[in-house]
């Protein structure tokens, strides 16, 4: 059953298709997070959040944020680079939304079940950070200017120990498909007992790739006003900055729940005959409640303090734990 | 400036009676009258004298006066302008208050930041203030007002605008809104 | 799109469909981004109204864009000095074209205890174009929250073409003041 | 060291600073304000940056000059208070007293001891509150959202009672030269209890989640070290110097009203950084509220003001009047020359000299130090520019 459905999708058009839809639900799914965020950061701290936009909790606030930043001003300085301070949205967009090709949402649906998912997942996160730079440099803005020069000395930083994280829970489940992994997770998820310092280093590494607080220098309101996308306004800001950030987010927390919550896998074996997708939304929510849940409590890391963590902790810990990997591995204990 | 000031050690507090008798002791050579009104001593000295009055106030053991606290200045209008600067010794609590006279055109005298770094601010905001000169202050640049303002605001011949349409709408005391009061 | 006598383009008047132009206002109206332009002590009262008691965020507004790119309501509270005036109409320049202004607190409506300073503008709207005046010294945040829900009916109740058509410079006037809450 | 080779001292500053030598690096000038989310209201910082380190810093203050000394010139004594309050919008009574205080000294008018104890009554509880905005907003300089909230939420406890008695949330036009404008209504002490008792309650939670975090340690420790002659001859007062080890307090040293009744102990910091003057903020909220505690247990019967006569003229002299404000010393030399209006009153203010040292030790810091020592500078425009 599995190759004939496989050979389904391999079919070009039927692919085509597929990522189209997957993009189109991307959109209203940064339409939730978005107001997930706005609600939960409101109970944390003691108050109510949108209530009136849409009459029953606000559910239509950021709908409503979307719409309004269509009608807005389109602004385009004179001094900036006209051409590449256009495009920067489109590049941010595709490296947040590239990750969604290869991460199985269940056990069919995956678009395309590549042998190196894994090493193409992170590749495609990486194309975020010329965005970012790019847009430091293109908006001929002193502030936008240190912000990109930040953004792109930590998100450099921050690709080794993801990548090292990842590299362990490939090396333990023996193959870079992503459904593979997901398959050699049906006893317990990797990361509550065999990679539990991988699963940090990884949460850790997303939240800098995606520069949310600690690690949100590049887009620091209180120092260089919104860092890089200081100068973009209306939808260019929307499309560039705000829901880039949210779905890149998402990508984040799906691979991490990939990887290391056994993405698909009931987390009950009793509870089986439920589908696996509602498994999979359900680890990436948790993921994504954590990311927000941390980013507003932690005040702001300063950059040098963060590129200290980075290659003085973050990956040392993660070649530890691969060492460790590959000798339970040879001692077959995993 | 890295050994701590000797207030962080000990404090020996004074009357200003005790310290006004120190202060025109260590002043001798400054002709001025040493008087102590409503707790604090205060000190006429000439424009001349007052660079070497504030190092010996801020050097000398006895007096220790380590902390400025403000500098400004009066505007008399025909008898010229009195310049105020308040220095305040935390080991011994006593507040010395130096006044030093100045013609009313041109008025000038010698800049303290020499001694006390404090003073660069506050002197700045006198000379916009009232137009007053100090001698070798770093930059006596504008600090409040933007700088096409003229005028020197706190001078009594700097009239506010809108006080000439109407002086003083709600005033209380009934003489004094038949009086129309003083124009300031 | 004629252009007309003074080279400025007209967007010559379209009659928006009713649906059409109530989903645009309404979006306008609850995604209020707040520019945080907190000059004095009106704007202690301006945080207050976002903090836990008065949350101004159940209306709609959102206090997050430290640029003024990203704003689209400029909330000016506390005194508008000389030296600070042309601050503030670059930075209301600065900000994309639907944006609407508060004047929050005597000082920046009229001057208020500072009317015989020598050094203070008698008033923001010598400056920019003010929606709604809030008045008090300091407004309290329930002041500040009715004001916003003024503006929200105006936003409401606006004819965009007639706003972008560049010849209603004036300020559109606030018809009616209906119940804010749901849709 | 051995002995440094000549050509490196002649090498310029900035090479040498930023260790390149070769590498021709142009230094960037930066204008922070006077529109800045970090800045409180209307600071501008002129900074030449060379990559991220700040060379040189500049504040340039003016933005929020209202002309107070000019203004109060036109109002007679009774109407100045209201000005005053205006200054440091943060706390209002404690700008109106010293003022009084001037007032009553120059005529010897005798004010009741029950006006005086709620006088330190509602001083305490506006330093309450002026200390809760700055824990406040110098967590969300350095990026906790979180931590602005749960303190305004206990400033509203705090504002409730004030206001219950004054009628004002931050501008009070309460206090009177003799005595206060009216008693206090009936449920004022019960409320102020519980508001105080709250706040002590959670006083911990803001060290955890902010002292305790050790991203905040990180940010804040060692950063902007203030050094205490550097204070004292630029005249720094407050919080900010009793963080670098001098216990000067005007409330024990030159004790005024019924402050020498209390027993309450100044708290006093180590090395004069960000983190040592945060400490002393948050404990010098837990003096202020047991101040409270006594004052309210002491409160004596009487009426709330003494005999003030209608016509309120001063006779002539000059009298400087100072005391504790929550971010420093606020003294008025106030000169009279018989008239009902003040001649000339000279406002001395905390935040002027507090920022006047921020020149010095912003060199060298790194642009986000800026905010974290600017934030911790605990400073009120409209205090800096009058």
């Amino acid at each position: 059953m599995l190759d004939t459905v496989h050979h389904i999708f391999a079919n070009s058009v039927v692919l085509l298709a597929a990522r189209l839809t997957v993009l189109l639900l991307l959109l209203p799914a940064t339409l939730v997070v978005g107001w997930v965020e706005l609600k939960v950061m409101a109970h944390m701290q003691h108050r109510l959040g949108p209530m009136y936009a849409g009459a029953y909790h606000g559910w239509a606030q950021t709908l409503a944020d979307g719409l309004k930043f269509i009608q807005k001003e389109d602004i385009i300085p004179t001094a900036t680079d006209r051409a590449v301070f256009t495009m920067v949205p489109f590049i941010t967009m595709l490296g947040a939304s590239l990750t969604f090709v290869v991460i199985p949402f269940s056990r069919r649906w995956v678009i395309a079940d590549l042998d190196v998912g894994l090493f193409y997942a992170l590749a495609a996160s990486s194309i975020g950070v010329i965005g970012v730079l790019v847009a430091g440099w293109a908006s001929a803005n002193k502030y936008s200017l240190m912000g990109g020069l930040r953004a792109a000395a930590q998100l450099i930083a921050y690709e080794l120990p993801l990548v090292l994280a990842a590299v362990a829970v490939a090396m333990q489940a023996g193959s870079l498909s992503l459904v593979s992994i997901v398959e050699a997770q049906h006893a317990l998820p990797f990361g509550l007992w065999a990679q539990p310092v991988g699963f940090l280093i990884f949460l850790a590494a997303a939240t800098a790739e995606v520069t949310r607080t600690p690690f949100d220098m590049p887009v620091a309101e209180a120092e260089i006003i919104t860092g890089a996308f200081t100068e973009y306004s209306a939808m260019k800001f929307a499309f560039g900055l705000f829901a880039a950030e949210y779905i890149a987010m998402i990508g984040m927390s799906a691979l991490a729940a990939t990887l290391f919550l056994g993405g698909y896998k009931p987390v009950v074996p009793v509870l089986g005959f439920v589908p696996g997708i509602v498994w999979f939304v359900l680890k990436t929510g948790v993921v994504i409640f954590l990311l927000i849940w941390i980013r507003w409590t932690f005040p702001r890391l300063r950059e040098d303090q963060l590129q200290k963590l980075a290659w003085k902790v973050l990956i040392p810990l993660s070649l530890a734990n691969i060492f460790v990997t590959g000798a339970l591995k040879l001692a077959h204990w995993i | 400036m890295g050994t701590p000031p000797r207030s962080l050690r000990s404090l020996e507090r004074v009357d200003p009676e005790e310290f006004s008798r120190r202060v025109a002791l260590k002043l001798e050579g400054a002709a001025g009258h040493v008087d102590v009104r409503f707790g604090a001593v205060h000190v006429t000295l000439p424009a001349g004298d007052l660079l070497a009055a504030a190092r010996l106030l801020q050097g000398d053991p006895e007096l220790d006066c380590a902390y400025f606290t403000f500098l400004s200045a009066i505007d008399w209008e025909a008898e010229g302008f009195e310049v105020l600067v308040s220095l305040y010794s935390l080991t011994y609590g006593a507040t010395v208050i130096a006044h030093v006279r100045l013609p009313a055109e041109d008025p000038v005298m010698p800049s303290l930041t020499g001694v006390y770094g404090g003073a660069n601010w506050h002197e700045r905001e006198c000379a916009e203030m009232f137009g007053i000169l100090f001698e070798g202050h770093p930059n006596l640049v504008k600090l409040y007002l933007p700088e096409d303002f003229e005028g020197y605001p706190l001078r009594k011949s700097f009239r506010l605008a809108s006080r000439r349409f109407k002086s003083w709408p709600g005033a209380k005391d009934e003489e004094e809104a038949q009086a129309g009061g003083p124009l300031r | 799109m004629t252009v007309d006598g003074d080279g400025r383009q007209r967007v010559h008047r379209v009659r928006l469909p009713k649906p059409v132009s109530f989903l645009l206002n309404w979006s306008r109206k609850y995604s209020l981004w707040m520019f945080q332009f907190g000059l004095a002590c009106c704007s202690i009262e301006f945080i207050a109204s976002a903090m836990p008691k008065h949350d101004i965020m159940r209306l709609g507004v959102i206090p997050f864009p430290a640029s003024p790119r990203q704003a689209d309501l400029m909330v000016v509270a506390g005194t508008v000095t000389d030296k600070m005036a042309p601050a503030v109409k670059r930075v209301y320049e600065q900000m994309p074209e639907p944006k609407y202004v508060i004047s929050m607190g005597s000082c920046s409506n009229c001057g208020g205890p500072y009317w015989d300073s020598y050094c203070v503008t008698k008033g923001v709207d010598q400056i920019i174009p003010v929606d709604v005046y809030v008045p008090g010294c300091p407004p309290r945040p329930e002041g500040l929250l009715y004001g916003i829900v003024r503006l929200q009916n105006k936003i409401q109740n606006e004819d965009i073409p007639e706003r972008w058509s560049g010849h209603a410079a004036k300020i559109p006037q606030i018809i009616g003041t209906g119940r804010s809450g749901g849709i | 060291m051995g002995t440094v080779p000549d050509d490196l001292t002649r090498a310029p500053i900035k090479a040498r600073l930023s260790g390149a030598g070769v590498l021709h690096t142009e230094e960037m000038v930066l204008n922070v304000g006077p529109q800045h989310p970090a800045t409180h209201g209307v600071l501008r910082v002129l900074v030449s940056v060379d990559g991220e380190r700040i060379v040189e810093a500049e504040p340039v203050i003016g933005y929020m000059h209202r002309g107070h000394e000019k203004l109060v010139e036109q109002r007679d004594f009774r109407q100045i208070t209201n000005l005053l309050s205006r200054m440091d919008w943060l706390s209002g009574i404690n700008n109106e007293i010293p003022a009084s205080m001037a007032v009553e000294r120059m005529l010897e008018l005798e004010v009741p001891r029950r006006a005086q104890y709620l006088r330190v009554i509602l001083a305490e509880l506006n330093r309450i509150a002026n200390h809760l905005m700055f824990t406040g907003s110098f967590g969300l300089e350095l990026g906790a959202t979180t931590p602005v909230m749960y303190a305004f939420r206990e400033r509203e406890l705090i504002q409730e009672a004030l206001e219950l008695v004054t009628g004002g949330r931050m501008h009070f036009g309460f206090i009177r030269p003799g005595g206060l404008k009216e008693d206090i209504p009936r449920g004022f002490v019960e409320l102020a209890r519980r508001g105080v008792r709250q706040l002590v309650q959670k006083i911990p939670d803001y060290e955890n989640l902010l002292m305790g975090n050790e991203i905040f340690k990180q940010r804040t420790v060692g950063v902007g070290v203030l050094d205490p002659a550097l204070a004292l001859d630029h005249g720094v007062s407050g919080p900010i110097l009793r963080a670098c080890g001098i216990p000067h307090d005007i409330r024990k040293v030159d004790p005024y009203l019924v402050y020498d009744e209390f027993d309450f102990e100044v708290p006093v910091g180590q090395q004069g950084d960000s983190f040592d003057r945060f400490w002393v903020l948050i404990q010098e909220m837990r003096t202020s509220a047991r101040i409270v505690e006594q004052a309210l247990d002491g409160l004596p019967a009487g009426s709330h003001i003494g005999a003030v006569p209608k016509r309120l003229t001063l006779p002539e002299g000059q009298i400087y009047c100072h005391a504790e404000n929550p971010l420093g010393e606020l003294g008025y030399y106030l000169v009279s020359d018989g008239g009902a209006r003040p001649y000339r009153m000279k406002i001395r203010t905390p935040s002027f000299s507090n920022i006047s040292v921020a020149a010095h030790m912003l060199r060298g810091a790194f642009v986000p130090d800026m905010i974290a020592i600017l934030g911790s500078m605990f400073f009120v425009v409209g205090d800096i520019d009058r």
